[in-house]
C-alpha cells in the first residue's frame, strides 16, 4: 500500500476500493475486517467500514441467517461511506456468497474456497448447484482458492490442532487481501501476538497463516482488478485510531468525566445496538466513569437523574424501545430541570423491528416522546468520529443550561469505523459545572437571566436543602404550585429556555452550493452518502448545497437564512420524513422527504437519483 | 461530611410547606418518628435526602427539611440508586406507598433489596391507593370493595416483608405509625444497616381504608394484637407480656404459650424464622413487629467503590485513554 | 324556572347564568353543584358545569387549598361553557371565597355565611380583616346569610345530631339557589330519600334543609339579580340524562360491547383523571365488559393487547405519565396490527405537573410517542356528550382497520357535565369484527384490499394456529424477515393502512362563515369557548369560521379544501401549538398557534381577543 | 374446546421455522420437553398458545405449532393475563430468560403470582443475557465477568424459586434442560395445576455462560448434585439414591445422612419446607430440584369469572344501563 514498495502488492489501490467480506458467524469476520481496516488506516488512506452481523447469536453453520458481513471502503479523498458496491468480495461459503454476491459490482472480484462448497452447504444455502460452477457467476471475476486446505498445510508445522487450523483462515485471508490490496502485515502480526500471548501456539498459527496468504498472492501474482492506482497527496501527520462510533461516543464521555472532573454516572439496560457503549464504559470504571447496569430502561433513566441530582453526570442510553420507556423520566428530568445526557442509537422499528438495522425513525420520539410540553435539546452526530465532539457538547449544554439533552445516534454510526485524527486534549475547553454554594439569595427555581437555568445545588452543600419534584413549582422557590400564571409562565420559560440554548455546533453548508436550486438537509448517519450525492450532482453543474443538522431541536438559528438561498429544499433521511416535517412546519418551506426505511444506509446512486428529480424543472 | 455529630431536634426537620394530609392520617405519626429518628442520628441536614415516588406518603420529602426529591410513581428506588452512584456519603431515605413500592415499582424494589443498595427503605403500607381516592392496592386483603372493585377483589394480597425476604433482602422489619417508640426504634436500626434497610410500616389512611390495621394500631388492642420481637429477647406480648409464642419451626407457624419460659427467643439472622415471621397473618396470633432479619453483607456501592476506587479522572489520564491503539502517521 | 311558576322563583334566567358553588371540600358542594344541574337539566335548559377539586384529598378545613368549587352555566341557546365568569358566587368560608371571588363578574352576587367567618377561618384564608365587613367587596352585591344556623334550626325538628345539621348545609343552599335561579325540588328530593334510604332521618333532615332554603329565598323576597328574562323557545322532548365526559365513555365502551357482542376488556392503572372510568365500568363488571386493574401502566396496556389477541376488545386508558409508559406496547400493537382503544384523559404537564388539571399537551405525544415508524389513528372528542359516539368509532375502526387506536379526552371533558338526550340504541350501527375462521388460504399478514386490514384471528380457531411479534413480519406469511425490500414494503404498508381510514366523524365548519378572513380551528374539550368566541365574532361581521377537528391523525381528506377558502388560519389549543404544528406541516399554511397553559379551559373573552388580533387587517 | 382429547405426537408441534438457537444451546432440549408434554396433555393445538418477551429462550414460539405470540421484553406476563381474561379455555404458556422474568420484566411475575393467573410460567434461567450478548444478569453469581462487568458482578444474585415463593405463588418447581424425565414431569404437573405454575428451568447457554450449572447438566455428576424431591417421598440422592437430606427446620438448612431411612419426606404443602429448599444453594450440598411447592389456591381469572358470569351484553341491557338517571322530557 506504501507507493515505496510495488513489489509489496499487486496493484495500489483505485481512488476508492470497496471490499466485502462474508462468511459464518464463526469464521472470524469481523475480526479479519477490522484487522484489515487498521492496517489500510495506518497506510494513511480514508476509510469507512460497516459490519452486518446477524440476527441471531451463533447460527447453525453454513445457514443464510447466520452469515457474518463486513465491508470496507478505502482511498485518499475523504472516504464517507463504506461504499454502494463491493469491488471485491470474499465469500467463505455458500451462503455468504449468496447473500452477499448482490452486493457486488458487475465485474468485481469473488474470493470463495470451493472446499466449502460442500453438498451440505450449499443444501442449507439454498443453491441448486454449485455457483462455482458453470456460468451462475460469469458477471463476476471468480477466483476459487482453497483457503481451508492451504490454512492447514501452513499452520501445520505450528503444531496446532485441527480446530485452531480452521479457525486460522481469516488470517490466511488477510494475508492474501495485503497482497491483493496493499497493507502491511506488522500491526496484525504485533496484534495477535498481544491478543494470543497466553497461547503462543495459537498466535503462531495465526501469523504463519497471515504470510502463507500473502506468500500465495504474491506467488500466484493475484491481482485485484484493473484499476488500482494510487493518489494519495499530502501525508497527514499526527496520532491517529479508527474509532467505530461507539468508541467515539465512549471515548466523549470519558472525556466529559476528565474535563469536568465530575463523576460520570453511566447508567443503562443492555439492548443491541446501544449495548456496546456499556462495555466500552465498563472498561473505565473508576477512572471518572462509574457504570451501572440497572434492572430496565426506566430504573437506568431515574438513576442518572439521581446521579446528576446528587452531583455526578448522569448518562443514559438506549435504543428505540428503551427511549420510548424513559419517555416519563425525561419529562421529569424536564421539569425539575436538572442535567442528563440520554442517548438513543437507533435502530429499525416499529416495536423490536429488526435490532441490528439502522434507520432514523426515532426523532419524532426524541422531539415528542413525553407528554405534556417538555422540550429538550437533540443532537445527533453526522459521523462515527463526530460523535466524540457532539456528545460532549450534550454534556457541556445539560449542565449549562440545566436540562436534559438527547443524543440521536443510531446502529450505523455506532458500528461504522473511520480514522479518526485524535483531538489535542489540551485544547479542549473545561467543563465548569457551577454549582451553587452560597447560601444568601438561594432559590432552587431563581434563574441565571442569560441561560435561564436555575442553579444546580447539591446534597450534601451547606445551607441549600430544598426539595424538588415533579408538580409544578412555583418560580424561585420552588414550592408546589397550581397557580394557573405561575403555570403559564414556568411553561413559557422552560420552552424559551431550550429555544435560546447556544451551542457550539455548526450550522453551515457542509458541501456544495452556498446558494442555488436545491438544499440537501440532512442529519445523522446519511452523512456520507449525502456528501458523495451533492458532490455527484454538483459535478454534473447544479447548484445543489448540503447542510447536515448536528442540532435537531432547537433548529439552529441561522437556518431560516440558509433555507432562503435555496430554490427548493429535500430531506433524505432513513424514516418518512420526520425531519422534513419539522423544517416544514417551522419554515412553511415545501422541504421534500426523501424517506427510506430498508434498514440500510443510503446507496449513493439511488440518492443521487432521488435529489435529481427534485431538482426543480426535473419531471416529477 | 461524615462523623460529625450536631445536635439538633425534631423541629429542625420541619420545613415551611404546610403538612397537607388528611386530619387524622397516619402519615403525621410516621412523620414525625421520622423526624424523631433524623434528630437522634445526629447528622447535618445537608447529608440526608428523602427521595419518594408519588401518593400521599410520597409527599414526605416536603415535609423533612433536608434535601428531597418528589420523583415520579414507582421509580423512587432506583432514583436513590443513582444518588447513592454519583455520592455514597449521602444518608439516603426512600418513602412511599404500598402502591408507589409494590404495584409499579415492585420490580426496583426487588432489584435494590437484591443488590443491596445502602438505602434506608420505608414502605407506608395502608393498603389502599390514597391519592388516587381509594383503589384496592396489592396489599389489600381479599374482597376489599372499592371504587375499582365495587364487588370486592379477587386477588390475594403481597405480603411485603415476605416478598423482601424472597428478594433477598438482608434488613427486613415491620411497625406502625401509630408505635411511637417502636417506629423510631426500628428506623434506627434501618438507618443504622449498612445496605438497604427495608421497613413496612402499617399505617392508617383514616378516608380510604380505615381501621385496615385497627387491631394494631388502637391502644386498646395493641398488646393483644401484635407482637414486638427483638433480637435475643423472648417473643412475649399481652399487656403484661404475660403471653408468648413458640416457633413451629417444621411448617414455620406459631402457636400462643401461656409459659412465658417456653417463648421462642427471637433470632434475627435466622432466615426461616424471619419468613415465619413476616408471613404470620393469622386473626387467631398476634401480629409479629420488629426487626424479622438483620444480616451484614456487602452493599452495593461498597463494593463498587472498593474495586475501583473513584477519583476525578485527569486530563493526562483521559490522552491514556485516548491513546490506546493509536498509531502516529 | 318554569315561566308557568313564577312566584315559585325570584327571577326567571337571563338567556345564560353562571353560578359557582366554593366551600371546604366536607362542605358537600360537587353533590350541590350535581343535584342543581340535573334540576336546571329537568328544566330543559341546557347547562355545562365544571368542578374544581383540590388537588389535596382531604385538606385541613379552612384552607385554601382544600377549597373546592363547582361552576355551572345553564340558558337556552346552546350553552357549551361553564362560563368565563360567574354571576353568583356561594362562598360557603373565607377561604372560598378568596380563592374564588376572582371568577366573579363584577355586580355580581355573593352569597356569604358570616357563621363560617371565623377569626381561625379567616387566618387560614389569609385575610387580615373580615372581607365581609368593609368595603373590600363593594364591586359585588353581597348578601350574608346565617346559613349554619338556619340548616340548624331547620332540621332541628328530624332529630339528627349536630354533625349532619352541619351536613345539611350544602341542602338548603340548593334550596335557597332554587329560589334564586328556578328549579324544582322533586328530584332532588327524590334522590336524596333513595341515597339515605338506609338512613331516614338524615334523608328527612336533608329534605328539611331543601325546603327551608327555599323558604328563606321566599320570605325574604331575594333576588339574583336585575337581567333575569326567561328565553326559552322550543321545548324538547326525549330521554335525557346528565353525563360528564367520563359517563359518556365509559357508556360507549359499554355500547362497544353490546354492538359488538365482544367483552370489552378494560385494562387500566389508577390516575387521576382517568381513573373515574375505570370506576365506572368497574360496576359493568359482568355485563359484557370485565376490568382489571394492573400493577401499573405498562402491564395494562399489554394485557389489553392481550385481550384483544384472544378476541376480546383490549382498552386501556391513562392520563399522560401513564400513556409515556404504554408507548412501547402501543408500537407492538401497530407492529403486530391487532386493534385496541388507548384512551389519555389528559392533564397539566410536564411530569406530574398539575394533575386535577386539563391540558391539551399529549397530542404530540399521541401522533408520535413510539419508536420508529408506528402511525395510529388519533381521535378526540369535543364535549362531555362526544365521548359516546367518538370511543365508539374508535372501536370500530379499531376492529376494522386492524390498528391500535388513541383517543384524547382531558381533565376538562371528563369531569364537566351536561344534559344530553340520550341516542336511539336500536339505530346504532352493529359493529361486526371480521373474525377469519377460514383455513384455506390463511396467512395472518395478508391484506384486505380495501382497508389493507390483516386478519384477526383468535386463538381456540380451528386450523388458524400461527405466530406473530414485534420483529419485522414478511408481507403474507409473516415469517420473521430483514429482508430490506419487505421492511421498506410492510412501513408504507402500516402508513397507507392509517392514511387510508374512513371514520364517519364529522369535518365540517361547525359554526360561523363557510368561507372569509379567518379558519378557527379546534380539537377537544376547547369546543364550547371557541363556538362562542366564534359567535361573538361573527356577530360583530367578521366572516370567521370554526372547525372542531374529532380525528388528528390522519387529518381529514377534504380539510384542505376547507383551509383553502380562508384568509387567516388560528389554532386554539391548551398547549404550545401542537396541532397548529401539525396543520402548518402538512398544508405549509401559516396557521397561527393560540396557547395556553393555565391548567384552565379558555375564556371565551380572552379567546375573543386573541382570534381579533388575527384577523387579516388586525394591527399585530 | 376442552376434555377432548386428541392424539398429538411431539413432531405435530414442530413449526416450519427453522430453529436458531446456538448448536449446544440447552433451549433445544427445553423444547424438545416441551413439545412431548404438549403431546402428552392431549389437547388441541389451537387451544394452546405460547407468550414470551424477547431474549433467546423469548423464541420459544416461533418453533412451537400452536398460537404463539412473541412480544416484547418483560411482558409476556400481563400479556398473557390479557388473554386470560378475554378467553380464559386457552392453555397459556409462558416462556422467557432470566433478564425477562426477572430483570425488565420483574414486576409482572410478582402480580401474576400473587394473583395466581392460570399461567404456565416457564423461566429459562442460563443466569445471562443471551440475545444481547453475554451481559451478567440477575441470576448470575457474584464475581460474573461479562461485557458489562469486565471486573465481575457485586451484586448478589437473585434466587428465582424463593422470589416466586416470596411473592405468594403457590406452584413453585425448578428443573434443568437436560433432565429428559425430570423436565417433562415438571411441566405436566404445572400444566395440570390450576393457576400461575411457576417452573424455574436451568439452562445452560454454550457461548456466554458455559457451565454455569454444568454440575447439574452433566450426566455423570448429576446424582450426586442435584437431589429431586418428590412429594411424599424421601429425598434420596447418589447412583443409587443411597444417601439423603435431612431437613433441619430451625434455621431451615439441611445435612446429609448417609441413613437413607432418616431422610426428610418431602412435603410439597409446607411452605417452610419449599423455602428451605429453594434457597438450598450449597456446594457441599446437592441442588434440589422438582415440585418445592404446590397448593391448591383460588386463581383470578375463575374468581372473576365465578363473581360476574360472562355473557355478551344485549342491545336491551344496555338500554337499562344508558337510562339510568335519565329522565323524559
Ligand atoms: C405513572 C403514574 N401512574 C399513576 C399515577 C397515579 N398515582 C399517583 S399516587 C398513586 C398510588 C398511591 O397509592 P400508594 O402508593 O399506596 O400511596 P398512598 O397514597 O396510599 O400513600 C397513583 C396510582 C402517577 N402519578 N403516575
Ligand atoms: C425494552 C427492551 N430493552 C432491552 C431489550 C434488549 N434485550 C433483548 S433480549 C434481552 C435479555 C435477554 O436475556 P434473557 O431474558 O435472560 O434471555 P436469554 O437470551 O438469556 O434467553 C435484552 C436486554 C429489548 N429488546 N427491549
Ligand atoms: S387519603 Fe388516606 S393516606 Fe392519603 S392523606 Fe388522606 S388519610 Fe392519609
Ligand atoms: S446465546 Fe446462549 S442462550 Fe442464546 S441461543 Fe446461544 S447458547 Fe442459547
Ligand atoms: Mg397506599
Ligand atoms: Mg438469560
Amino acid at each position: 500500500m506504501t507507493a515505496a514498495a510495488p513489489a509489496n502488492h499487486a496493484h495500489a489501490p483505485t481512488t476508492r476500493t470497496v471490499v466485502r467480506f462474508a462468511g459464518d458467524s464463526g469464521d472470524g469476520i469481523q475480526v479479519l475486517g477490522a484487522e484489515f481496516a487498521k492496517a489500510v488506516a495506518l497506510d494513511r488512506h480514508d476509510l469507512m467500514t460497516l459490519p452486518d452481523f446477524p440476527a441471531e447469536i451463533r447460527a447453525p453453520a453454513g445457514s443464510t441467517f447466520g452469515v457474518s458481513a463486513f465491508q470496507i471502503q478505502f482511498g485518499d479523498d475523504g472516504v464517507l461511506t463504506p461504499g454502494d458496491q463491493a469491488d471485491a468480495l470474499f465469500a467463505f461459503n455458500p451462503a455468504a456468497l449468496k447473500t452477499n454476491v448482490g452486493a457486488l459490482k458487475p465485474g468485481g472480484l469473488i474470493v470463495a474456497d470451493p472446499g466449502a462448497f460442500s453438498a451440505r452447504n450449499l443444501k442449507r444455502a439454498g443453491y441448486a448447484a454449485n455457483p462455482l460452477d458453470g456460468d451462475a457467476l460469469s458477471r463476476y471475476r471468480l477466483v476459487t482458492v482453497d483457503i481451508a486446505r492451504l490454512t492447514a498445510e501452513a499452520v501445520a508445522a505450528t503444531g496446532v490442532g485441527k480446530k485452531q487450523a480452521g479457525r486460522a483462515k481469516n488470517f490466511w485471508s488477510l494475508g492474501l487481501c495485503f497482497w491483493l490490496f496493499g497493507g502491511e502485515r506488522g500491526a496484525t502480526i504485533e496484534w495477535i501476538e498481544g491478543k494470543f500471548a497466553k497461547a503462543p501456539e495459537v498466535a503462531a498459527s495465526n501469523v504463519a497463516a497471515l504470510n502463507a496468504g500473502h506468500a500465495y498472492g504474491e506467488t500466484l501474482e493475484l491481482d485485484a482488478g484493473s484499476t488500482a492506482q494510487d493518489t494519495r497527496t499530502a501525508p497527514r501527520h499526527g496520532l491517529f485510531r479508527t474509532v467505530t462510533g461507539t468508541d467515539a461516543m465512549g471515548l466523549g464521555l470519558a472525556a466529559v468525566a476528565a474535563l469536568s472532573g465530575l463523576k460520570l454516572t453511566y447508567c443503562s439496560y443492555p439492548i443491541t445496538p446501544a449495548s456496546a457503549l456499556l462495555h466500552f464504559l465498563a472498561g473505565l470504571n473508576g477512572r471518572g466513569v462509574s457504570t451501572f447496569q440497572a434492572e430496565d430502561e426506566i430504573a437506568s433513566a431515574t438513576a442518572a437523574i439521581g446521579a446528576s441530582y446528587a452531583g455526578g453526570l448522569g448518562v443514559t442510553a438506549s435504543s428505540g424501545p428503551g427511549l420510548v420507556l424513559k419517555g416519563e423520566a425525561l419529562g421529569l428530568a424536564v421539569a425539575v430541570e436538572l442535567p442528563l445526557v440520554a442517548i438513543d442509537v437507533q435502530r429499525a422499528g416499529p416495536s423490536t423491528g429488526m435490532p441490528t438495522k439502522p434507520e432514523q425513525a426515532d426523532l419524532n420520539l426524541a422531539l415528542y416522546g413525553r407528554h405534556g410540553e417538555a422540550p429538550l435539546p437533540v443532537l445527533a452526530p453526522a459521523t462515527p468520529a463526530e460523535c466524540f465532539h457532539v456528545v460532549i457538547e450534550a454534556a457541556r449544554l445539560a449542565m449549562q443550561y440545566m436540562t436534559p439533552v438527547l443524543v440521536l445516534s443510531d446502529a450505523y454510526i455506532a458500528n461504522a469505523a473511520q480514522a479518526w485524527q485524535l483531538p489535542d486534549v489540551d485544547a479542549l475547553p473545561a467543563i465548569t459545572p457551577a454549582f451553587r454554594t452560597e447560601p444568601r439569595g438561594f432559590q432552587p427555581f431563581a434563574r441565571n437571566p442569560d441561560t435561564l437555568a436555575r442553579p444546580w445545588a447539591t446534597p450534601g452543600t451547606t445551607g441549600l436543602a430544598h426539595r424538588i419534584g415533579g408538580l409544578e413549582r412555583g418560580a424561585g422557590a420552588g414550592d408546589i404550585s397550581y397557580d394557573p400564571d405561575n403555570h403559564e409562565a414556568m411553561s413559557r420559560l422552560r420552552a424559551a429556555k431550550v429555544a435560546g440554548i447556544e451551542s457550539t455546533l455548526p450550522c453551515e453548508i457542509d458541501g456544495g452550493a452556498e446558494a442555488g436550486d436545491l438544499l440537501v438537509i440532512g442529519w445523522g448517519s446519511t452523512y456520507g452518502a449525502i456528501v458523495e450525492a451533492v458532490q455527484g450532482l454538483t459535478s454534473q453543474g447544479h447548484a445543489v448545497g448540503h447542510l447536515h443538522l448536528r442540532q435537531l431541536w432547537p433548529l439552529p438559528p441561522n437556518l431560516a437564512d440558509i433555507l432562503q438561498r435555496f430554490r427548493a429544499v429535500a430531506v433524505p433521511e432513513l424514516n418518512h420524513g420526520q425531519l422534513a416535517r419539522l423544517i416544514r412546519s417551522e419554515f412553511l418551506v415545501d422541504a421534500q422527504p426523501i424517506g427510506q426505511m430498508r434498514g440500510q444506509p443510503f446507496k449513493v446512486a439511488h440518492l443521487e437519483a432521488e435529489l435529481t428529480a427534485l431538482l426543480p424543472g426535473a419531471p416529477r | 461530611m461524615s462523623g460529625q455529630v450536631i445536635a439538633l431536634t425534631a423541629r429542625d426537620f420541619e420545613t415551611d410547606q404546610e403538612v397537607r394530609w388528611c386530619p387524622g392520617c397516619g402519615d403525621y405519626a410516621i412523620l414525625k418518628s421520622v423526624r424523631r429518628v433524623l434528630a437522634q442520628l445526629g447528622r447535618r441536614r445537608e447529608d440526608t435526602v428523602f427521595v419518594s415516588g408519588i401518593g400521599c406518603a410520597a409527599r414526605f420529602p416536603y415535609y423533612v427539611d433536608t434535601y428531597g426529591f418528589h420523583s415520579i410513581h414507582g421509580r423512587a428506588p432506583s432514583l436513590a440508586t443513582g444518588i447513592k452512584l454519583a455520592n455514597p456519603a449521602l444518608d439516603v431515605w426512600v418513602v412511599g406507598g404500598d402502591a408507589d413500592f409494590l404495584a409499579i415499582g415492585g420490580n426496583h424494589l426487588l432489584h435494590v433489596l437484591r443488590r443491596n443498595v445502602d438505602l434506608n427503605l420505608v414502605l407506608v403500607n395502608n393498603a389502599i391507593y390514597g391519592l388516587t381516592k381509594g383503589q384496592a392496592s396489592p396489599t389489600s386483603s381479599v374482597g376489599t370493595r372499592s371504587p375499582s372493585s365495587p364487588a370486592g377483589t379477587f386477588d390475594a394480597p403481597m405480603n411485603p416483608a415476605a416478598l423482601a425476604l424472597g428478594a433477598g433482602g438482608s434488613f427486613v422489619a415491620r411497625s406502625a405509625d401509630m408505635l411511637q417508640d417502636h417506629l423510631p426504634e426500628t428506623l434506627l436500626r434501618a438507618s443504622a444497616y449498612r445496605g438497604a434497610a427495608f421497613v413496612e410500616v402499617l399505617q392508617n389512611c383514616i378516608v380510604y381504608n380505615d381501621n385496615a390495621f385497627g387491631d394494631l394500631t388502637r391502644k386498646a388492642a395493641r398488646a393483644e394484637k401484635t407482637v414486638q420481637v427483638r433480637h435475643g429477647e423472648p417473643m412475649l406480648f399481652g399487656a403484661n407480656g404475660e403471653r408468648g409464642l413458640v416457633y413451629e419451626p417444621w411448617q414455620g407457624t406459631f402457636r400462643i404459650t401461656e409459659n412465658v419460659a417456653e417463648a421462642t427467643l427471637h433470632d434475627e439472622t435466622n432466615p426461616a424464622l424471619a419468613m415465619a415471621l413476616a408471613r404470620l397473618v393469622d386473626d387467631a396470633l398476634p401480629m409479629p413487629l420488629g426487626v424479622f432479619y438483620a444480616v451484614p453483607r456487602p452493599h452495593y456501592v461498597a463494593a463498587l467503590e472498593a474495586n475501583a476506587p473513584q477519583q476525578p479522572l485527569t486530563r493526562g489520564e483521559f490522552k491514556d485513554i485516548l491513546r490506546t491503539g493509536s498509531w502516529r502517521a
